[in-house]
């Protein structure tokens, strides 16, 4: 028996050119919860994922409980009871909830013994930590927050005594948040240890007992978190001061450059997602749309967007209607001043297999600047792709790097730039600062005001409700698909998140 | 009466074409759910008729002559694993190399063997497949109706027939409700959760496309053992292609392969039945057209009602964690 | 998991390592050769030599590369859209109608260089068509495209016979194939291209249409990284939802990239009709369609590497040729052995010795820089 | 004088179970006689007609014999070329070239005979024909055995079936198998087939069903002895031996050969196989239909005059 759970000694790995962990020594107490922070890629994940076997580290040794071991799968961390929830979730899609949290721990070579089991495991786990899912529910259906719990089911499931979560929180509402940090805390009580990898240092400063911090592959700091501070953490991280909140003077709201009337948009399975939305946005405002992820949000922003025909209701942009129900096409909307920062940089927003420059154009790509007839002007594409990577210190700076090897915070760089400086009148926003660090955060905070400041109309999509209150100068809360209230930025977070929750609102049923 | 016969054979012709259809699509099915594009299926079929003929032939033994097909297909696949999922090479190209080395080895070596023109000797009764007659077929072959079916259209076929059938609700049950199916269908759709499940990808995907091999192989031995006597060059004859294009046209759904393959094996000896049959108003049909049919009807059928066909997720790229 | 690690120089990365791919490919096929009791040596001889070794010989080997230039490149093209088309057999035979249409109408009454561009035309416009249905089908029904270019194939077959039989056959004449074209429909050879070089084609039915294919290869890497077309398809080809959010077509796409495809399979049937045979004639495509996939797989869908996979399967083929002339023992289907080595060392087996080469690079590379270090 | 004889396949290879096959058998029994060793090639595509016939020529193999109607073109070309080299083309003929044999069989002869027997052999009124491809060359095999069947029994129905369009057609047993299967179910007694390796397939149905078979080009009685009731043998073998040995003794003369019954250069084969399904009644009316064409009291349609077949 020894104190810490976990020990690792001189941790080295490197991808390729790519040195993602230098000689990392960081020792885990048991029972603790021990944050790790620190910028796009830094090495969080990859040290962990060495831990749980999923990586091999070239160099170093790890310690379980004090024993020394060569963990050289997956299945060995498993067995000797580390779990993790990754980053980009590993569950199979198309498969039932049951089938996930089964897969590797079946039992036996027939099913049905091992269903029989698991889905009395599961229900035990359920009310254990009162997380419920519905066991037969396809993932792919499922909310990401849902896909979250599933993830850690999967671990509890398999009995692990660690448990490692990387950036747990980045899809999830407050209420959501609240709700995993609880359950963290009964588990810790139950003796088990915890390692949370975030950006967000109010989550450290909350839950987590220790916290180390990591830049360029190395620990360059752990402290007892009483003894630390947020100012501290985001400096030690990202190496020089940063502001945590961007500070914004008064909102002077122009003409409505951006009117919604009655919108309502189905998917594909013919389920309302949508449901009879309307509001305005004026020039020189930021209106933010709070709300748990999966209520709606994300389709309200692809039919404004023209990405999605809508089902029902109008939409006007700089005072002309546009086709939501027809043939309204991105293509067309962006000619009108309609820019889009989609949700999704990795699915949506980007190619990760293009050369940075020619993400710097995805819809634009049309336009005379870009174009000669039927040619792309590869020199002028160039050209403005190294202009923005300067605007916006994208890093590294290569117009001609592919686009997957960009840290995911300057991947959002890269999508931002591109839709900013096409000067929108109107710019619509999804998730502006998901799996980006602090440093960069800061940096899109502040271009957005400036967006603002400059007269554009800025429609705000985030499930950050931090994000949403120090941006916004109206906050919507969407529910269910519909638009449950409007509050000022400044309502208490509490309200905001019984509003998100779907509890009625007194004012509203008061009128 | 004699229309019955003639229906009835044309369901028989049916039957017996579809078995090499079912078992090779099957073989397909396992190794693309489990994310390895299988071209090289025809290359498989080929050498495994080739090795089945030629196993017999010498041993006369039609057994060892499953076997040495079985064999000669698993080499194939150990191949096509070898590429795609050790060395991460492209599924594709490597299912492509199959097929050539196919079509030319078993002829080079047919040669070598036997130098009787690139074929193998025809088979004597006893080391070839030979059809099983059900118990009472015979008594009951003269009840009208029900015994003419029982007698004429499910009894008298060949073990491997009856097998091929029994295979698709076993294949479903294996993808479906053993520990083994839920895996591999997890491999074919996201290895990542597999791999941080504790599976070792690399082993499921090389046990999916083995399992394949040994599909594979009983088709080529149905070819040269059972349907005919003996192997002819390049006897396949492209049924590897129809099969991948069942495969897909089944959605890669165990039950659907059943119908689909069906479906082919129909219209193809309706191809065969109808020709220099006259159609009323028509009139007489070139023998080409006859020959197109099965083809055509196909596309008809895929673009009117079968929707969009959605392949396993990861089904063609090699598993690569760190790039 | 991890060699040391080192980009390997452009030279390495695009000649050494295939070029150690093929090596070891024909030490395999060497074994073949010796299982034939032959000697691989002098195979290898025959086969370089007799595809490089002679005018006549560099000839054969680039007619054969055109067909596959072709080929590879209307794979290529589907591919980059995120479509497999493995119709190209098909849709090369079927342009082979367009190309004696135009030879056929004219050859009598125009000069070659007026019913080449005919040809042109005629052949990826036919072509096209026969890719058209499979791509409509794919866009408009979702249908997968691999089972109805599959299909298109066997029907292009049948349809090919039946115009051999009653449109293009001579009444009497037994041969499945149309009278022989006039002057009109007979392409220059490129004799003077060889002649530059001193180097005399013979009777080699090397021909305009291989440089048709440069130009088109050239034109094709305009098409891709190019053109906005080209950016449209290629987004598609990668990320389905980034297409949407771009405001890409889906169905135009596909539409368009499989017209191309198809179109450039069709000119694959210049080169053999009009440049070689003179005449439409029963399966004059003989598998080239197949091939191609394997060349713009190898040529990672650029149209330089296909230009080169060309040349080597051009080479096989040539190359082959000669070994089965000269020796007994060698057959045609030795020669198909061959080909499927090097399709699979060259191509499914490609990465096997890229570590060990890389690891080598940079020992190298460590090596100098301690001398470095120690220098200072 | 000095023979170095070649020959050259068609693209369906020397080991088709066809005229292919027939003319490397010739060849064969040319080096076990003389002990004198003959060049091969198979060619993989058209391209390589003219390449094949030069590359043999300029390296002084004489006489060379191709084997195929596809070969006429690049003959009559390479032919001109190699004024002192021997050509002979089987199955088409190339006329006025000084040094070309041209080698043509009336296949519609043997087929006839086939028909007769056919026609007697069946207890059913109706007899199968198995097709490779739907081309002219098989026509005339057909069509003559159309005549043989109809001149036995006016009334007879002959089920026609063809079994592809792509080369794959001349290697399909499966499906051979499969029409005579369908053919049989239709009523057919007595099955002919001229589909090459297609035709192993179609003979062994045949026998499994308890029918009877009819083989072509070889012998092929010896393949379901017993069961196969004769074979329509076209002696291209015969052919490429006499262009062999025409050369060697200074013999060969340019001209266009027509190889019938009267030449023998088609037939059906008896031998030990087939001699318990030939009654004696059938082997009369063989003779007699046999005396009949050579004498010229019957001609048999060459579908090839007018593509057309009158029966
Ligand atoms: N699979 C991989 N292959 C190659 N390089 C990788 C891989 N994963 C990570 N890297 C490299 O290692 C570095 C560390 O990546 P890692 O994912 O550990 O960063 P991170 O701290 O988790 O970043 P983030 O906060 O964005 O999740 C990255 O900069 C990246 O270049
Ligand atoms: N395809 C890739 N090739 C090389 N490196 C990659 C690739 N994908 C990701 N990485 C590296 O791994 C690190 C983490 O990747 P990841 O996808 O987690 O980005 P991220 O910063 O976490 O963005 P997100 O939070 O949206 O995932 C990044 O720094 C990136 O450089
Ligand atoms: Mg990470
Ligand atoms: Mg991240």
């Amino acid at each position: 028996m020894s104190e810490f759970a976990i020990e690792l000694k001189g941790i080295d790995k490197k991808f390729g050119p790519v040195h993602a962990n230098k000689n990392i020594d960081i020792k885990i107490r048991k029972g603790t919860i021990h944050g790790i922070i620190g910028e796009n890629g830094a090495g969080k994940s990859t040290l962990m994922s060495i831990l749980y076997g999923f990586y091999q580290a070239d160099k170093g040794e790890i310690l379980i409980d004090g024993k020394k071991i060569d963990i050289k799968s997956p299945s060995t961390a498993i067995a000797s009871g580390i779990g993790m929830v990754h980053q980009h979730f590993m569950l199979v899609e198309n498969f039932t909830v049951l089938e996930n949290v089964m897969l590797g721990a079946e039992e036996s070579e027939i099913l049905n013994k091992g269903i029989v089991t698991a889905r009395q495991a599961l229900k035990r786990l359920e009310d254990e930590y009162e997380m419920e899912v519905d066991p037969d529910a396809v993932i792919e259906e499922l909310p990401v927050g849902i896909q979250q719990r599933v993830e850690i089911l999967k671990a509890l499931y398999r009995g692990a005594e660690i448990l490692i979560l990387d950036e747990p929180t980045g899809v999830l509402t407050p209420a959501e948040a609240d709700h995993l940090f609880r359950i963290l805390g009964q588990l810790k009580n139950q003796g088990k240890t915890i390692l949370l990898i975030t950006h967000k240092l109010r989550e450290i400063m909350a839950v987590t007992d220790e916290v180390s911090v990591m830049r360029r592959g190395e620990i360059v700091a752990t402290r007892t978190t009483s003894k630390t501070n947020v100012e501290e953490l985001a400096e030690l991280m990202v190496g020089r001061h940063v502001l945590l909140h961007v500070p914004k003077g008064e909102s002077h709201p122009g003409d409505v450059k951006l009117s919604v009337r009655n919108l309502t948009v189905k998917d594909g399975r013919g389920v309302t997602m949508v449901d009879n939305v309307s509001f305005d946005v004026r020039a020189g405002e930021i209106v933010g749309v709070a709300g748990v992820a999966g209520n709606g949000q994300s389709e309200l922003l692809e039919a404004i967007a023209g990405m999605r025909r809508a089902a029902g209701g109008t939409v006007t942009l700089n005072g002309e209607p546009v086709d939501v129900t027809g043939k309204a096409s991105p293509a067309k909307l962006r000619k009108r001043g309609l820019a889009h920062v989609p949700e999704d940089r990795h699915h949506t927003g980007l190619v990760l297999k293009f050369e940075e420059s020619e993400n710097a154009i995805l819809g634009y790509h049309n336009d005379p600047e870009y174009t000669k007839g039927w040619l792309l002007d590869i020199n002028a594409i160039r050209a403005d792709a190294q202009k923005k990577i300067e605007q916006y210190d994208i890093r590294p700076p290569n117009p001609r790097l592919k686009t997957a090897n960009f840290s995911g915070g300057n991947q959002q760089k890269i999508v931002l730039a591109r839709e900013m400086e096409q000067d929108p009148s109107v710019l619509i926003i999804g998730q502006p600062t998901r799996g980006v660090d602090v440093g960069a955060i800061e940096f899109i905070h502040k271009r957005i005001i400036q967006m603002r400041d400059q007269g554009k109309a800025i429609l705000l999509v985030s499930v950050e409700l931090d994000e949403i209150r120090s941006l916004s100068d109206r906050v919507l809360v969407m529910f269910a698909g519909r638009i449950v209230g409007e509050r000022s930025p400044d309502t208490p977070e509490g309200e905001l998140g019984l509003l998100m929750a779907g509890v009625e609102d007194k004012k509203e049923a008061a009128e | 009466m004699e229309n019955i016969d003639w229906i009835i054979s044309i369901l028989q012709s049916t039957i017996r074409m579809s078995v090499p259809l079912i078992l090779t699509a099957l073989a397909g099915l396992f190794a693309e759910r489990s994310g390895v594009v299988d071209i090289g299926l025809e290359g498989k079929l080929l050498a495994a008729a080739f090795a089945g003929a030629s196993g017999a032939a010498v041993t006369g033994n039609a057994t060892l002559g499953v076997v040495a097909a079985i064999v000669a297909s698993l080499l194939f696949s150990g191949v096509h694993g070898y590429a795609s999922i050790s060395q991460r090479g492209n599924q594709i190209v490597s299912g492509t190399a199959i097929n050539f080395i196919a079509a030319g080895a078993t002829v080079i070596i047919g040669n070598a063997w036997f130098n009787m023109a690139g074929r193998t000797p025809s088979l004597p009764a006893d080391a070839k497949l030979n059809p099983i007659t059900l118990p009472f077929a015979d008594a009951l072959r003269d009840v009208p109706v029900i015994g003419q079916i029982y007698s004429q259209l499910l009894s008298g076929h060949f073990l491997l027939t009856y097998f091929a059938y029994a295979m698709i609700p076993i294949s479903w049950w294996i993808l479906y409700r053993t520990r083994f199916g839920l895996r591999l269908r997890a491999v074919g759709e996201n290895p990542g959760a597999v791999d941080t499940a504790g599976i070792s990808v690399v082993r499921m995907r090389y046990m999916a496309v083995l399992l394949g091999g040994v599909m594979a192989g009983l088709a080529g031995a149905f070819l040269s053992m059972a349907v005919s006597a003996g192997f002819t060059k390049g006897m396949s004859a492209g049924k590897g292609f129809i099969a991948l294009a069942a495969l897909v046209f089944a959605n890669w759904r165990p039950k659907n392969i059943l119908f689909t393959c069906l479906l082919f094996g129909l219209l193809d000896s309706l191809s065969i039945a109808m020709q220099g049959k006259t159609v009323p108003l028509v009139g007489s049909i070139p023998v080409q057209l006859w020959q197109a049919l099965p083809y055509i009807l196909t596309v008809v059928l895929l673009a009117g009602f079968i929707g969009k066909a959605t392949p396993p997720r990861a089904s063609g790229n090699p598993y690569v964690k760190e790039r | 998991m991890s060699a040391p690690f080192v980009k390997l120089p452009a030279w390495a990365e695009y000649g050494l390592v295939p070029l150690v791919n093929l090596v070891i490919a024909f030490l395999v096929a060497g074994l073949v050769v010796v299982f034939a009791g032959e000697n691989p040596l002098r195979a290898a001889y025959l086969m370089v030599s007799g595809a490089f070794g002679s005018g006549e010989g560099i000839g054969y080997t680039l007619f054969y590369a055109t067909n596959f230039i072709f080929a590879g490149l209307a794979v290529a093209v589907a591919f980059h859209a995120g479509l497999f088309n493995i119709g190209v057999e098909g849709q090369a035979y079927i342009g082979g109608i367009g190309v004696a249409a135009a030879c056929l109408a004219f050859d009598n009454s125009l000069p070659w260089y007026i019913v080449f561009p005919l040809a042109i035309a005629g052949s990826a416009i036919t072509g096209a068509l026969w890719a058209l249905v499979p791509a409509w089908l794919q866009a408009y029904r979702g249908s997968h495209i691999v089972i109805t270019t599959i299909m298109f194939n066997y029907l292009a077959n049948q349809l090919m016979l039946w115009l051999l039989l009653n449109v293009y056959k001579p009444v009497g004449s037994m041969a499945l194939q149309s009278r022989t074209f006039a002057e009109g429909g007979q392409l220059p050879k490129l004799d003077w291209l060889l002649a530059m070089f001193g180097l005399n084609i013979r009777a080699a039915p090397f021909n305009m249409s291989f440089l048709l294919a440069l130009a088109v290869s050239f034109l094709v890497w305009v098409l891709i990284w190019r053109t906005r077309l080209g950016y449209e398809m290629r987004t598609l080809g990668n990320s389905a939802g980034a297409a949407r959010f771009a405001g890409i077509s889906e169905k135009k796409i596909i539409i368009v990239s499989m017209l191309i495809s198809g179109g450039l399979s069709g000119m694959l049937a210049i080169n053999s009709i009009m440049g070689d045979q003179f005449r439409i004639q029963q399966d004059f495509v003989a598998g080239a369609g197949f091939v191609g996939i394997a060349v713009a797989l190898m040529g990672r869908s650029h149209p330089i590497g296909i230009v080169l996979a060309s040349i080597l399967f051009g080479m096989l083929y040539q190359g082959g040729a000669e070994i089965a002339f000269d020796m007994p023992n060698i057959s045609r289907d030795m020669i198909v052995v061959i080909q499927g080595l090097v399709i699979l060392f060259a191509g499914a087996l490609e990465h096997m010795f890229r570590p060990a080469i890389t690891a080598l690079f940079a020992r190298a590379r460590a090596e100098a820089t301690e001398t470095e270090a120690a220098g200072a | 004088a000095d023979v170095k004889p070649a020959i050259i396949y068609d693209l369906g290879g020397k080991f088709d179970k066809s005229f292919n096959e027939a003319a490397f058998n010739g060849a064969t029994k040319f080096t076990t006689d003389t002990g004198i060793a003959f060049r091969e090639f198979e060619i993989a595509n058209d391209a390589q007609r003219e390449q094949a016939l030069r590359k043999f020529a300029g390296d002084g193999n004489n006489p060379i014999v191709v084997a195929g109607f596809s070969w006429a073109a690049a003959v009559e070309k390479v032919a001109a070329e190699y004024p002192d080299t021997k050509f002979a083309i089987i199955d088409m003929v190339v006329a006025g070239k000084p040094n070309v044999k041209s080698i043509v069989f009336k296949e519609q002869e043997g087929s006839y005979l086939a028909g007769v027997m056919a026609a007697i052999a069946a207890k059913s009124n109706t007899v199968g024909f198995v097709g490779g491809m739907d081309i002219p060359l098989i026509h005339k095999f057909a069509c003559g055995y159309f005549g043989g069947v109809k001149s036995v029994k006016p009334d007879a129905k002959v089920l026609e079936a063809y079994t592809g369009s792509d080369p794959s057609a001349w290697n399909d047993p499966v499906k051979g198998g499969e029409i005579a299967k369908s053919q049989i179910s239709q009523g057919a007694d007595v099955v002919y087939h001229a589909a090459g390796g297609t035709g192993v397939g179609v003979l062994q149905a045949a026998a499994e069903a308890g029918k009877l078979g009819i083989g072509v080009d070889s012998n092929q009685n010896g393949l379901q002895p017993g069961k196969v009731l004769t074979s329509m043998l076209k002696r291209v073998d015969v052919a490429v031996y006499n262009a062999f040995n025409d050369v060697k003794n200074d013999k060969f003369v340019a001209d266009i050969q027509v190889l019938g019954l009267k030449e023998e250069g088609v037939g059906v084969a008896m031998d030990d196989n087939n001699k318990p399904l030939v009654s004696a009644d059938m082997l009369a009316a063989v003779e007699k239909a046999k005396a009949d064409i050579i004498s010229g009291a019957v001609t048999v349609h060459d579908y090839m005059s007018d593509e057309k077949c009158p029966y």
